[in-house]
C-alpha cells in the first residue's frame, strides 16, 4: 500500500460514488454538481497518470463549460425548480441488469488479459509531453487529420446548436 | 505502484454506471449526464494506456483530446435539442418524446 | 559636335515638340507655336550644319556620314538601324529643312494667331471669323483656329517623319518615317474633321497610300529575305545587286526588278501617280500649309526620294539593251501621269486643285525621268519643284487668306474664297503675294534661263531625248506645254485683270509671317536652278560649274554621263514654256466668268471620272463583300449555322435514349421493383418501432452482448 | 545558496530537517512543508487583500472626489479591519428553501478559485509555487471553478435576482474566456511555452511592445471576467440588487468580496507577467528575490489600478451589447491577432531586434486599424438601418 | 522569405487563388474594399513576375525557376512549373493585364465580391497554362481558365450574354476534348506527363500504337491538338465564338479575353505542337497557313462590315491573331532557318502586342459604352470635340492596332511578314503567295480602324451627346491610369523592341 495507491483508491472511490449519485439523485441540479465532482475526480486520476495537460483541459472543458451548460439546461427546462414524478423510467431494472452485465463482461475479459497486471515504467524526466503532444497534433506525419476533423466537428456542432436552439417565436431580431 | 488493471476496472465501473444512467433515467438531460460519464471512463482508459505503454507515443492523449472535442460537441447539440424539444413539446421526459413510432 | 551624332539628333526636336504640345502646352497657343517653330528651327540649323559639313567632304559618295545601332534581334543576327547622309541625302535634307521651317513659320499667320477667338467657332471646323467692336461700328475679322496648338503638334510629328525618312540608312526606318507621314497626312487632311468632306478625304488619302504601302512592305520583306539586310549601302554592293539581278523571280522578272516594282508601287501611292493619284486633289481639304507640306516639301517628294534611293536596285539589270520591264513600267506611269494630270489641271477652277494636279504631273516628270534612268535630273527636278511648288501653295494659301478677309468683310459666306473665278485683280491688293506667286508660276512653267524649273525640266527633257526615249520625250513636252498654259491661266484669273467680285475687291495682304516664307522660297525658286546648269550649255554653261550633277551624281557608284548638249530639247522647252504662257495669258486675259471658259470640258472637270469609277469598282464591292459574304453569309449563316445544328441533334438523341431505355427498363423494372420489395418488408418490421430511445438502446445493447458473447465463446475459444 | 538569493529553498530545507529530526516519514514531512508553504502564501495574500480593501476605498473616493475612509488610524488605515470585524460579528442568515450544502460551498469555492491562481505566479526567479508547464491553461481552469462557484451561489440562494445575476455573470465569464485565452496564447507563441516562469524568462522585450493589441484585449477580457464595471452586470444594483450574492451576509459575503478584490489584483499580476515581463526590471530581479517580488507586486498594482480606473470611469453596458461586443468583435479580433502574430513571428524570425519589434508592433497597429474600420462602417450601416437615413460622419 | 524565392513561380501562380479564397470572408457590401483588395492582390503577382523577369537569364537554355511537386504519382503527373523566354513574356503580359483589367472594372458595382473572386481565379488559371511543364497540369489549368470567364460573361455581360457565354464555353470545351484524349494517349504511352520527357520521346516515336501506324496516329493527335488551340486562337473558321463572347463580355472581361485568353491558344501551338509534332507540323503547315490567311483576310473583312464598335474590335482580334498563326505556320514549314526564327519572333511579339493594343481598344470601347450605353457606330460621330483626351488615346491605340510604324504592332507584323515571305522566297514558294494575300488583310486592317475612328470621333457632331443628360463626359483619371501603362508599353516596344524581343529571340533560337 504505497501513497500513490492510497491516493488512487480514494480518488476512485470518490469518483465512482459521485458518479453513482449522478445517475440516482432526484434533483437534477445536484446531479449536475455531482457530475462536477466526478469529473474532478477523473481530472485527479489524470494527474496520477502524469497527464497534467489532460487534467487541466478536463477541468476547463468539463467543469468550466460542460457542467455549467448542464446546469443551464436543467434550469431552462424546468417549469419550476421543484421536480415531480419518478426519475426512473419503468424498465429501469432492465437497464441496471444490462449495466451490471456489461461491467461483468468487461471485468471477465480483462481477467483473461495478460497485460492486466503490468505496472508503469517510471516517467522519463525532462520529457515534455505537452510540446510533444502539440507537435504531434499538427504534424502531417502525426494526427493533424483527426485534429482538423475534430475542429470541423466542433464548428458544425456550434452552428447546429445555435440553429437548433434558436427560438423562432423570439421576435427581437 | 498502481497496476494498470485498477485503472481499467475503475473505468469499466464508471462506464457501467454511466450506461445505467443512460438506460434508465427519464429526463433527457440526465441521459446526457450519463453519456458524459461514459465518455470520461473512455478517456481514463486512453490516458492509462498511454501512460502504461510507451510514453513517447502520444496516440492516447491525442485521442483523449479528440474525445473532449466530441464530448463538447455532443453536449452542445444534445442540450440544444433538449431545449428546443422542451420549447415545442414542453417536456424533457424521453419516453414522452415518441413521435417517431409507427 | 560629331556629325553623326548631330544627324541622329536632327529628327528629334519636332517629335519632342509633338509630345510636349500634346501632353502639356496644348492649352497655351503662344507656348505651343513657340515650341513648334523652335523645334523646327533647331532641326533646320542642325540640317544646315550637316549640309555644310557634307559639302566639305571629298568623295562623300564613297564615305558618307553614317552610324548604326542594334535594333531588332533576328535569330542569331541583329537588325541594325542607323543614319546616313550621302550627297543625295544632303541635298534633300537641305530643301526639306528650309521648306519645313518656312511652313512652320507660315502656319502662325495662316491660323490667325493673335486674332480674337471666333464667335461660333467649334473644334473640327475652320474658323468663321469674330466680330469685334472698334471705335463705334463693329466689324468682322478672321478668328484664330480653335485647334491651333494641335496643328503645330501634328506638323511637328510630320516633320519628324520626314527627317527620319531622309536621314535613315535603311529601308525599314525609311518606311517608318514614310508611314508616320502617312498618319500625319491623315490627321492634317482631316484636321477640320467636322467637315464630312475633309473626313472622307483623310480616310481616302490614308487608304490609297496604304494600298501602295502594303506592296512596299512586301517589297521590303522580299528584299530583306533575299539579301538579309535592308541597309542601303549593304544592298548596293556590286555582288548583291548582281545576284539580285541574276536571280529570276516570278512573272518573268528578276528579283531586283520585282522588288523594285513592289517598292515603286509604294511610291505610286505616296507620290500620287496614276492610278493611285485620286487622294491628292481631295487632300486639298486640309489647311493650306498642310497642302504645301504634303505636296511640295515632304510627302510626295518622299515617294520620289524612295525611288531615288532604290535607283541602283531599279537599274540593277539595266544593260545597254533597252529598259527593263520595271523601268519601262516606271517610265510609262510617270510620263502618262504627267500628261494626264496636266490635262485635268486645265479644267479646274479651285486655285489649290490646279496646283494639286500640277504637282501630280510634275511628280510624273520625276518618275518618268527615273524610269529612263535620268537619276540626277530627277533629283534636281525634285528639289527645284519642292521649292517653287511650296512657294505656289503658300502663295495660294495667302491668296485664299486674303480672299477670306474679303468674305468676312462682306459677310457673304456663299462665296468660295478658293474659286479663281471669284478673284481677279489681286495684283494691286496683295503685291508681295503676287510677285512671289508669279515667280513660282514661271518656275513651274519653266520660264527660260531665269527660273529653276527651266533648268531641271530642261535636263529631264534633254536626258530623255539624249537617250532616245522618244515617247517619253514627246509626252513630257506636251505636258510641259500644258503646265505653262494652266499656270498662266491661274495667274491671269487670280491676279490680273479687274476684281470679279466684291470680296476680291476687299481682299488684303497677309501678315509678315506668311509673306516672309514666300519671299525666301521665291529666292530659292529662282537661284537654285543655277547650280545645275549643264557645262555644254551655250553662253551660260560653265559660268557656274554643274555643281549639282557633280555632287549628287556621286551618290551612285558610277556616275551616269550627262548627255552631250543638243539644241532640240532646249528649243522644245523654250517653245513649250513661252508658248504655253502666252497662250494662257491671251486666252484668259479678259474672261469674265466660268461660262466663257472654253476648257470646262466635263470629262476633264470630273477628272476622267476616276473617283466614281473607283468607288463603283472597289469601295462599294469591298464593303458589300465584307458585309454580305464574309459576315452575314460565311460567319452568321454557314459557320454559326453548323454550330447551332449541334444543339437540336444532341437533344433528339437524348430524348430517344430517355424514352426507350431509361423509362421502361431502368425506372420501371429495377427502380420501382426494388421499391415495392422494400415497402413490403418494412411493413412487417415496423412493429418494433416504439419511438423510445432507451428501448432502442437496450435492444442494441442486448444484441451487442449476445453477439459478443457468441463470438467470444464459439469463435475465439 | 543563501537566504538572500533563494529564501524559499533554504527555508524548506531547514524545515524538512526539523521535521525529519522529529522522526517523521519522508513523504509526510514533504507534505507538511508544502502545506506550510501554502499556508504562508495564503495568509500573506489575505493581508494583501485587506490592504486592497483600503486601497480600493481610498481610490474610489479620490475618483469620486471624496476623501474616503479617514477616521480610524492614519488615512483610515484601520478601516478595513473594522470592516472585517463587522462582517465577522454580523448575523449569518440563510434564506429559507436554500440548498444548504451548495449555499455554503459557493463562497469557499469562489475564494479558492482565486487563491489557487497564486500557485503559478512566479514572485521571483526562485520563488513560485509550482512551475507548471501549462500555467496559462491553469489560469483558465481556475477561472472556470470561479464560474462554478457563482452559479452555485446564484442557484442555491433560491432567489430570482440571484439566479438571473448568476446567469448573466456566467454567460459573461464563459464568453469572455475565449478572447482571454486567445490573447494568453500570444505570449505563449512568442515565448514558446505555457509556463508562466518560462514566459517571464524569455521576455527580453516586454511582450506589450510586441503585441500591444493583445495586451489591450486581455485587459478588457479580464475586466469582464472579473465582472467589474463596465461589465458588472451580475450585480446591477439598479435592476437586480447586487446579483448572485444578494442573499449572502456576514463572512460569506466577505469571502465573495475579498475574492473579487484579490481576483482583480491577481489579474493585474497576470497582465504584468504576460505582457510586462513579470518580475523582470532591467536586471533588478537578479540582485535579490525580494526586489523581484517588489517589482512584480508593483507592476500588478499598476494593472489593478488601471482596472479600478476603468471601473470608476465607465458606465455599465447592456448585457446583449456586451455579449455581441465579445462574440462579434473581441473574439474574431483576438483570433486574427493570434494568426497575424504567429505569421509575423515566423516571418521575422532571425531579423535584428529593432526590426522584429517594429514589425510586430506595426502589424498589431494595422490589425487594430482594420478592425476599427470594419467596426465603424458596420456601426454606420446599423445606424443608417435604425435611423433610416444616410449618416454623414464628421470628417468623411 | 527564401520559401518564396525558391517557390517563386508557384507563389505567383497560386497567390491570386488564395487571395480569392480569403476574399470569400470579406463582408459582402464592402464593394470598395473588394475592388482595392483585388487590385492589390493582383499587383503582387505582377511585382513577383517582375522579379522573375529581372532574375531571368535569357542566354541560359532550358527552363528556369523550375519547380516539381508530386501531384498525382499514380499516373506520373506532377505539378511541374517553369518558364523560358516564351512563357515568361506571356506570364508578364498576364500579370500586367490583370491588375489593369481589375482597375478597369472599378466601375462595376454589382456583386463586386463574386466578380473580383472570379477574376483572381481567372488569373491563376491563365498563369497556370503558361507555367505548366506537365501536360495534364497544362490541360487542367486550360479548363480552369474557362469557368470564371464563363461566369463573368454570363453574369456581368450585356444583352445577349447567355448565348455568348454558352457558345464560348461549349465551343472551347468541345475543342479541347480531342486535346484531352491526345494528352491521355501520351500519358499512357510514356507513363508520365512531363513535357520535356514527352517532347524528347514522342517526336521520335515510330512503333505502331494499337495496330495503327504511328504516323497516322500522330496525324490524328496533331489535329486534336490543333483544333483545341485553333478554337482558342481563334483560327478561321473556328472564330465565330469570339465576336459574340467579346461583344457580350464586360469590359474587363473582353480585355482579358483578347489580351490573354487568345494567347493561350497560340501559346499551345508554340509550346506543344511545334516541339511535339515537328514532322506533322511541317506536313500540314500549308493548311495552317491557309487558315491563318483566311483568318487575317476574313477577320479584316468581317471587322470592316461591323456597325457595332465592340464587335469591330473583336473581329480585329481574329485578324491580328491570324498573323501569329501565319508566323507559326511559316516556322513549321522551315524549322531551324533564320526565316523561321524571325517569323516566330514576330508571332510571339505579336501575341504580346495584341495583348496590349486589343486590351486597350476594348477598354476604350468600354469607356464610351459606359457613358453612352450604345455601341452602334451610327449613333456616334464627331465626338472628338467633346472628349479630346479620349479621342487622342483612341487614335493612338487604334494606330497601334493598325500596325503603324513606330508603335508596337508594326514591329511584330513586319517580322511575321518578313519571316513568312522569307520562307516563301527561300524555301516554300507557296508561303510567298499566302503572305501576299495576307497583305490584303493588312490593307483592310487600315480600312476598319479608320472606319472606327471616322464613325466615332470625326464628322459632324451628333448633338445628342453634346448637352443635356446625355452629355458625354471626358475620360476620367482612373481610366487614364488604366491606359497609361498600355500606351507606354506600346510606344516603348514600338521604338525599342529589343528589351523584350531579345528574351523572346533567345528562347526561339534555343527552342526551334
Amino acid at each position: 500500500m504505497t501513497g500513490e495507491q492510497i491516493v488512487f483508491l480514494v480518488v476512485a472511490f470518490v469518483t465512482l460514488g459521485s458518479g453513482f449519485m449522478v445517475v440516482t439523485t432526484r434533483n437534477l441540479v445536484h446531479a449536475a454538481l455531482w457530475l462536477v465532482a466526478a469529473l474532478f475526480g477523473v481530472a485527479v486520476t489524470y494527474v496520477t497518470l502524469n497527464a497534467n495537460f489532460l487534467a487541466v483541459v478536463q477541468v476547463v472543458v468539463y467543469i468550466g463549460a460542460i457542467a455549467i451548460l448542464f446546469i443551464f439546461a436543467v434550469m431552462l427546462t424546468r417549469k419550476d425548480l421543484r421536480d415531480q414524478g419518478p426519475q426512473m423510467n419503468k424498465n429501469w431494472w432492465f437497464g441496471a441488469i444490462l449495466a451490471a452485465l456489461t461491467f461483468g463482461g468487461l471485468y471477465f475479459l480483462l481477467q483473461g488479459w495478460e497485460g492486466m497486471t503490468k505496472t508503469a515504467t517510471s516517467y522519463p524526466v525532462s520529457f515534455d509531453a505537452i510540446s510533444e503532444l502539440g507537435s504531434v497534433l499538427v504534424s502531417p506525419s502525426g494526427y493533424v487529420l483527426p485534429f482538423e476533423v475534430a475542429s470541423v466537428l466542433l464548428v458544425a456542432a456550434l452552428v447546429g446548436a445555435v440553429y437548433v436552439a434558436f427560438n423562432p417565436r423570439d421576435t427581437r431580431k | 505502484m498502481v497496476p494498470l488493471s485498477w485503472y481499467l476496472v475503475f473505468a469499466a465501473a464508471l462506464f457501467s454506471i454511466g450506461m445505467f444512467g443512460v438506460l434508465s433515467r427519464r429526463n433527457a438531460v440526465a441521459i446526457l449526464l450519463g453519456i458524459e460519464l461514459m465518455l470520461n471512463s473512455v478517456n481514463i482508459n486512453l490516458a492509462a494506456f498511454w501512460r502504461y505503454g510507451d510514453v513517447r507515443l502520444m496516440a492516447g492523449q491525442v485521442f483523449a483530446i479528440i474525445v473532449f472535442a466530441v464530448a463538447a460537441a455532443e453536449v452542445a447539440v444534445g442540450l440544444a435539442l433538449v431545449i428546443s424539444v422542451y420549447r415545442s413539446r414542453n417536456t424533457v421526459i424521453a419516453d414522452e418524446i415518441d413521435l417517431m413510432k409507427w | 559636335m560629331e556629325t553623326t551624332t548631330l544627324i541622329w539628333l536632327i529628327p528629334l526636336p519636332p517629335v519632342l515638340a509633338f509630345f510636349l504640345i500634346v501632353l502639356f502646352t496644348n492649352k497655351s497657343k503662344a507656348l505651343s507655336h513657340t515650341i513648334g517653330v523652335g523645334a523646327a528651327a533647331l532641326s533646320f540649323i542642325g540640317s544646315m550644319v550637316v549640309f555644310v559639313r557634307a559639302l566639305g567632304v571629298e568623295h562623300l559618295g564613297e564615305h558618307p556620314f553614317e552610324s548604326a545601332i542594334n535594333w531588332l534581334p533576328t535569330g542569331d543576327t541583329w537588325f541594325r538601324i542607323g543614319v546616313l547622309i550621302d550627297p543625295l541625302g544632303a541635298a534633300v535634307l537641305f530643301f526639306v529643312a528650309i521648306t519645313i521651317f518656312m511652313i512652320f513659320l507660315y502656319s502662325i499667320g495662316y491660323h490667325n494667331y493673335g486674332q480674337p477667338a471666333g464667335d461660333h467657332d467649334v473644334k473640327g471646323l475652320p474658323p468663321h471669323g469674330a466680330t469685334i467692336e472698334e471705335h463705334g461700328h463693329k466689324h468682322v475679322v478672321p478668328s484664330v483656329e480653335p485647334m491651333y496648338s494641335r496643328f503645330f503638334a501634328f506638323l511637328g510629328l510630320f516633320a519628324f517623319g520626314m527627317y527620319t525618312l531622309v536621314v535613315s540608312d535603311n529601308l525599314l526606318t525609311l518606311f517608318v518615317g514614310w508611314e508616320i507621314m502617312g498618319l500625319c497626312s491623315y490627321l492634317l487632311i482631316g484636321f477640320w474633321y467636322g467637315k464630312p468632306s475633309a473626313r472622307d478625304a483623310a480616310v481616302k488619302a490614308f487608304m490609297t497610300t496604304r494600298i501602295g504601302d502594303v506592296f512596299m512592305l512586301l517589297g521590303i520583306a522580299f528584299l530583306y529575305s533575299a539579301t538579309g539586310t535592308l541597309t542601303f549601302r549593304e544592298i548596293f554592293t556590286e555582288e548583291t545587286l548582281h545576284r539580285l539581278a541574276s536571280t529570276p523571280a516570278w512573272f518573268g522578272m528578276t528579283a531586283s526588278g520585282l522588288i523594285a516594282l513592289l517598292l515603286f508601287i509604294g511610291t505610286v501611292g505616296k507620290s500620287a501617280q496614276w492610278p493611285l493619284h485620286v487622294w491628292l486633289p481631295d487632300a486639298m481639304e486640309g489647311p493650306t500649309p498642310v497642302s504645301a507640306m504634303i505636296h511640295a516639301a515632304t510627302m510626295v517628294s518622299a515617294g520620289v526620294y524612295a525611288v531615288l534611293r532604290m535607283f541602283p536596285l531599279l537599274t540593277a539589270d539595266y544593260g545597254e539593251h533597252g529598259l527593263t520591264v520595271t523601268m519601262s513600267i516606271v517610265a510609262f506611269i510617270g510620263a502618262f501621269t504627267a500628261l494626264f494630270a496636266a490635262t485635268i489641271a486645265v479644267a479646274q477652277n479651285d486655285i489649290k486643285r490646279v496646283l494639286a494636279y500640277s504637282t501630280i504631273s510634275q511628280l510624273g516628270y520625276m518618275i518618268a525621268a527615273l524610269g529612263i534612268g535620268a537619276y540626277v535630273a530627277a533629283a534636281f527636278h525634285l528639289i527645284t519643284h519642292a521649292f517653287f511648288k511650296a512657294l505656289l501653295f503658300l502663295g495660294s494659301g495667302s491668296v485664299i487668306h486674303g480672299m477670306e478677309h474679303g468674305v468676312l468683310h462682306t459677310g457673304n459666306h456663299h462665296v468660295d474664297p478658293q474659286d479663281m473665278y471669284n478673284m481677279g485683280g489681286l495684283r494691286k491688293k496683295m503685291p508681295i503675294t503676287f510677285w512671289t506667286f508669279l515667280i513660282g508660276g514661271f518656275a513651274l512653267s519653266g520660264f527660260p534661263l531665269v527660273t529653276a524649273g527651266f533648268w531641271s525640266k530642261d535636263e529631264i527633257l534633254a536626258d530623255a531625248f539624249g537617250h532616245g526615249h522618244w515617247a517619253v520625250f514627246i509626252t513630257l513636252a506636251i505636258a510641259a506645254f500644258l503646265t505653262a498654259f494652266y499656270t498662266m491661266r491661274q495667274i491671269t484669273l487670280t491676279f490680273l485683270g479687274e476684281p470679279r467680285t466684291e470680296e476680291a475687291r476687299h481682299a488684303q495682304e497677309t501678315p509678315w509671317t506668311m509673306t516672309t516664307p514666300l519671299i525666301v522660297l521665291s529666292f530659292f525658286a529662282v537661284t537654285y536652278g543655277w547650280v545645275g546648269i549643264p557645262e555644254h550649255f551655250p553662253l551660260l554653261g560653265g559660268l557656274v560649274p554643274n555643281w549639282f550633277h557633280e555632287f549628287v551624281g556621286h551618290t551612285l557608284p558610277e556616275v551616269r554621263e550627262a548627255p552631250e548638249f543638243n539644241w532640240i530639247p532646249l528649243l522644245t522647252s523654250l517653245v513649250v514654256a513661252l508658248g504655253g504662257l502666252a497662250l494662257g495669258y491671251f486666252t484668259y486675259r479678259n474672261v469674265k466668268s466660268v461660262s466663257e471658259d472654253k476648257f470646262q470640258i466635263p470629262l476633264l472637270k470630273n477628272k476622267y471620272y476616276f473617283d466614281e469609277a473607283y468607288n463603283f469598282l472597289f469601295v462599294k464591292p469591298a464593303y458589300w463583300f465584307a458585309e454580305n459574304v464574309v459576315y452575314k453569309f460565311l460567319d452568321k449563316r454557314v459557320i454559326d449555322g453548323i454550330l447551332h445544328a449541334f444543339g437540336p441533334s444532341t437533344q433528339g438523341f437524348g430524348s430517344a435514349l430517355r424514352n426507350y431505355v431509361d423509362l421502361p427498363i431502368i425506372n420501371r423494372l429495377i427502380g420501382d421493383g426494388s421499391a415495392n420489395a422494400t415497402y413490403w418488408f418494412g411493413g412487417k418490421l415496423r412493429v418494433i418501432q416504439t419511438g423510445r430511445i432507451q428501448q432502442y438502446l437496450m435492444l442494441a445493447l442486448v444484441t451487442f452482448i449476445v453477439i459478443g458473447a457468441a463470438l467470444f465463446f464459439f469463435v475465439l475459444a | 545558496m543563501s537566504i538572500w538569493n533563494d529564501p524559499l529553498k533554504v527555508a524548506a530545507k531547514w524545515l524538512l530537517g526539523v521535521f525529519t529530526g522529529w522522526g517523521m516519514p519522508e513523504f509526510a514531512a514533504n507534505l507538511l512543508v508544502g502545506f506550510l508553504g501554502v499556508l504562508i502564501l495564503i495568509s500573506i495574500l489575505m493581508v494583501l487583500d485587506i490592504g486592497l480593501v483600503w486601497v480600493e476605498r481610498k481610490v474610489v473616493a479620490r475618483f469620486q472626489d471624496r476623501i474616503g475612509p479617514n477616521r480610524l488610524g492614519p488615512f483610515g488605515l484601520i478601516q478595513p479591519f473594522a470592516d472585517i470585524i463587522k462582517l465577522m460579528v454580523k448575523e449569518d442568515t440563510t434564506p429559507a428553501g436554500a440548498d444548504k450544502v451548495v449555499y455554503n460551498l459557493a463562497p469557499m469555492l469562489s475564494m479558492l478559485s482565486v487563491l489557487i491562481l497564486w500557485a503559478v505566479v512566479p514572485l521571483a526567479p526562485t520563488i513560485l509555487g509550482v512551475d507548471l508547464n501549462i500555467g496559462v491553461l491553469y489560469i483558465i481552469a481556475a477561472g472556470s471553478i470561479g464560474t462554478l462557484s457563482i452559479i452555485m451561489a446564484g442557484w442555491s440562494s433560491n432567489n430570482k435576482f440571484a439566479l438571473i445575476g448568476a446567469f448573466r455573470q456566467v454567460a459573461v465569464m464563459i464568453s469572455f474566456e475565449v478572447p482571454m485565452l486567445a490573447t494568453m496564447l500570444i505570449p505563449t507563441i512568442l515565448a514558446g511555452s505555457m509556463g508562466t516562469s518560462a514566459i517571464i524568462e524569455r521576455q527580453e522585450i516586454w511582450y506589450f511592445l510586441l503585441s500591444p493589441l493583445g495586451a489591450l484585449i486581455f485587459l478588457v477580457a479580464a475586466i469582464a471576467e472579473l465582472g467589474r464595471a463596465p461589465f458588472d452586470l451580475a450585480e446591477g444594483e439598479s435592476e437586480l440588487v447586487s446579483g448572485y450574492n444578494i442573499e449572502y451576509s456576514g463572512m460569506k459575503f466577505g469571502m465573495f468580496y475579498a475574492g473579487e478584490l484579490l481576483h482583480a489584483f491577481t489579474f493585474g499580476g497576470f497582465w504584468a507577467i504576460l505582457f510586462f515581463g513579470g518580475y523582470r526590471f532591467f536586471g533588478l530581479e537578479q540582485v535579490s528575490p525580494f526586489l523581484a517580488i517588489a517589482v512584480i507586486l508593483f507592476k500588478a498594482f499598476i494593472g489593478y489600478w488601471l482596472i479600478m480606473w476603468v471601473r470608476y470611469t465607465l458606465l455599465r453596458i447592456r448585457i446583449d451589447h456586451m455579449l455581441a461586443f465579445n462574440w462579434k468583435f473581441l473574439t474574431p479580433l483576438a483570433f486574427t491577432l493570434i494568426i497575424v502574430t504567429a505569421l509575423m513571428n515566423a516571418l521575422l524570425a532571425g531579423t535584428p531586434a529593432w526590426f522584429y519589434v517594429t514589425g510586430m508592433f506595426l502589424s498589431n497597429v494595422l490589425v487594430a486599424w482594420v478592425a476599427l474600420e470594419i467596426a465603424r462602417s458596420y456601426s454606420r450601416r446599423e445606424r443608417e438601418r435604425v435611423e433610416g437615413r444616410k449618416v454623414v460622419e464628421v470628417g468623411h | 522569405m527564401n520559401f518564396i524565392s525558391t517557390h517563386l513561380l508557384s507563389t505567383i501562380l497560386f497567390f491570386p487563388a488564395i487571395a480569392a479564397l480569403v476574399m470569400l470572408f470579406l463582408p459582402k457590401e464592402e464593394t470598395k474594399l473588394h475592388k482595392w483588395y483585388a487590385l492589390v492582390a493582383s499587383l503582387v503577382p505582377f511585382g513577383l513576375s517582375l522579379v522573375v523577369w529581372f532574375n531571368f537569364d535569357p542566354s541560359q537554355p532550358g527552363y528556369q525557376f523550375e519547380e516539381i511537386h508530386t501531384w498525382y504519382a499514380a499516373i506520373g503527373s506532377s505539378l511541374h512549373l517553369g518558364v523560358d523566354g516564351l512563357s515568361l513574356s506571356m506570364v508578364l503580359l498576364t500579370t500586367l493585364l490583370t491588375p489593369i483589367a481589375i482597375l478597369a472594372s472599378f466601375s462595376i458595382n454589382d456583386r463586386t465580391k463574386a466578380y473580383m473572386i472570379l477574376f483572381l481565379f481567372l488569373e491563376t488559371g491563365m498563369l497556370g497554362v503558361f507555367m505548366a511543364l506537365d501536360l495534364l497540369i497544362f490541360f487542367v489549368f486550360w479548363e480552369v481558365g474557362l469557368v470564371p470567364m464563363y461566369f463573368l460573361i454570363n453574369q456581368w455581360g450585356s444583352a445577349n450574354r447567355n448565348y455568348a457565354s454558352l457558345k464560348f464555353m461549349i465551343y472551347t470545351m468541345g475543342g479541347s476534348l480531342g486535346l484531352l484524349l491526345a494528352v491521355q494517349l501520351l500519358g499512357v504511352l510514356f507513363k508520365t506527363y512531363d513535357l520535356q520527357v514527352i517532347t524528347a520521346q514522342w517526336s521520335a516515336y515510330t512503333a505502331p500504337i494499337g495496330g495503327i501506324p504511328a504516323a497516322t496516329f500522330k496525324a490524328i493527335a496533331f489535329w486534336a491538338f490543333v483544333i483545341a488551340f485553333a478554337v482558342k486562337v481563334p483560327l478561321w473558321p473556328f472564330h465565330t465564338w469570339l465576336p459574340d463572347a467579346h461583344t457580350e463580355a464586360p469590359t474587363a472581361g473582353s480585355m482579358i479575353l483578347a489580351g490573354v485568353l487568345l494567347k493561350l491558344g497560340a501559346y499551345g501551338f508554340l509550346r506543344l505542337i511545334l516541339p511535339l509534332y515537328p514532322a506533322e507540323a511541317k506536313y500540314f503547315a500549308g493548311a495552317l497557313a491557309f487558315l491563318a490567311v483566311a483568318a487575317i483576310v476574313f477577320g479584316a473583312f468581317g471587322s470592316y462590315a461591323q456597325t457595332d464598335f465592340k464587335r469591330l474590335v473583336a473581329y480585329s482580334s481574329v485578324n491580328h491573331m491570324g498573323f501569329v498563326v501565319l508566323g507559326i505556320a511559316a516556322a513549321a514549314f522551315a524549322a531551324g532557318t533564320a526565316d523561321a526564327r524571325i517569323a516566330l519572333n514576330g508571332a510571339i511579339l505579336q501575341m504580346f502586342n495584341h495583348g496590349l493594343s486589343a486590351a486597350g481598344m476594348f477598354f476604350l470601347v468600354g469607356v464610351i459604352y459606359e457613358r453612352t450605353h450604345t455601341r452602334n457606330l451610327e449613333e456616334f460621330g464627331g465626338l472628338f470635340p467633346l472628349v479630346p483626351v479620349y479621342g487622342g488615346i483612341l487614335i493612338f491605340t487604334s494606330m497601334a492596332s493598325l500596325g503603324l510604324p513606330g508603335l508596337n504592332g508594326f514591329i511584330s507584323e513586319f517580322l511575321v511578314v518578313r519571316g513568312s515571305f522569307g520562307v516563301g522566297v527561300n524555301s516554300v514558294p507557296v508561303m510567298a503567295i499566302y503572305t501576299a494575300v495576307a497583305m490584303l488583310g493588312l490593307l483592310f486592317t487600315g480600312a476598319y480602324i479608320l472606319k472606327g475612328i471616322k464613325k466615332v470621333l470625326h464628322g459632324p457632331m451628333n448633338e445628342h451627346w453634346a448637352h443635356g443628360e446625355h452629355k458625354l463626359t471626358e475620360i476620367n483619371a482612373r481610366e487614364i491610369i488604366v491606359m497609361v501603362p498600355l500606351m507606354v508599353l506600346i510606344l516603348w516596344i514600338g521604338l525599342y523592341p529589343a528589351w523584350i524581343l531579345n528574351v523572346i529571340n533567345k528562347a526561339v533560337v534555343m527552342l526551334f
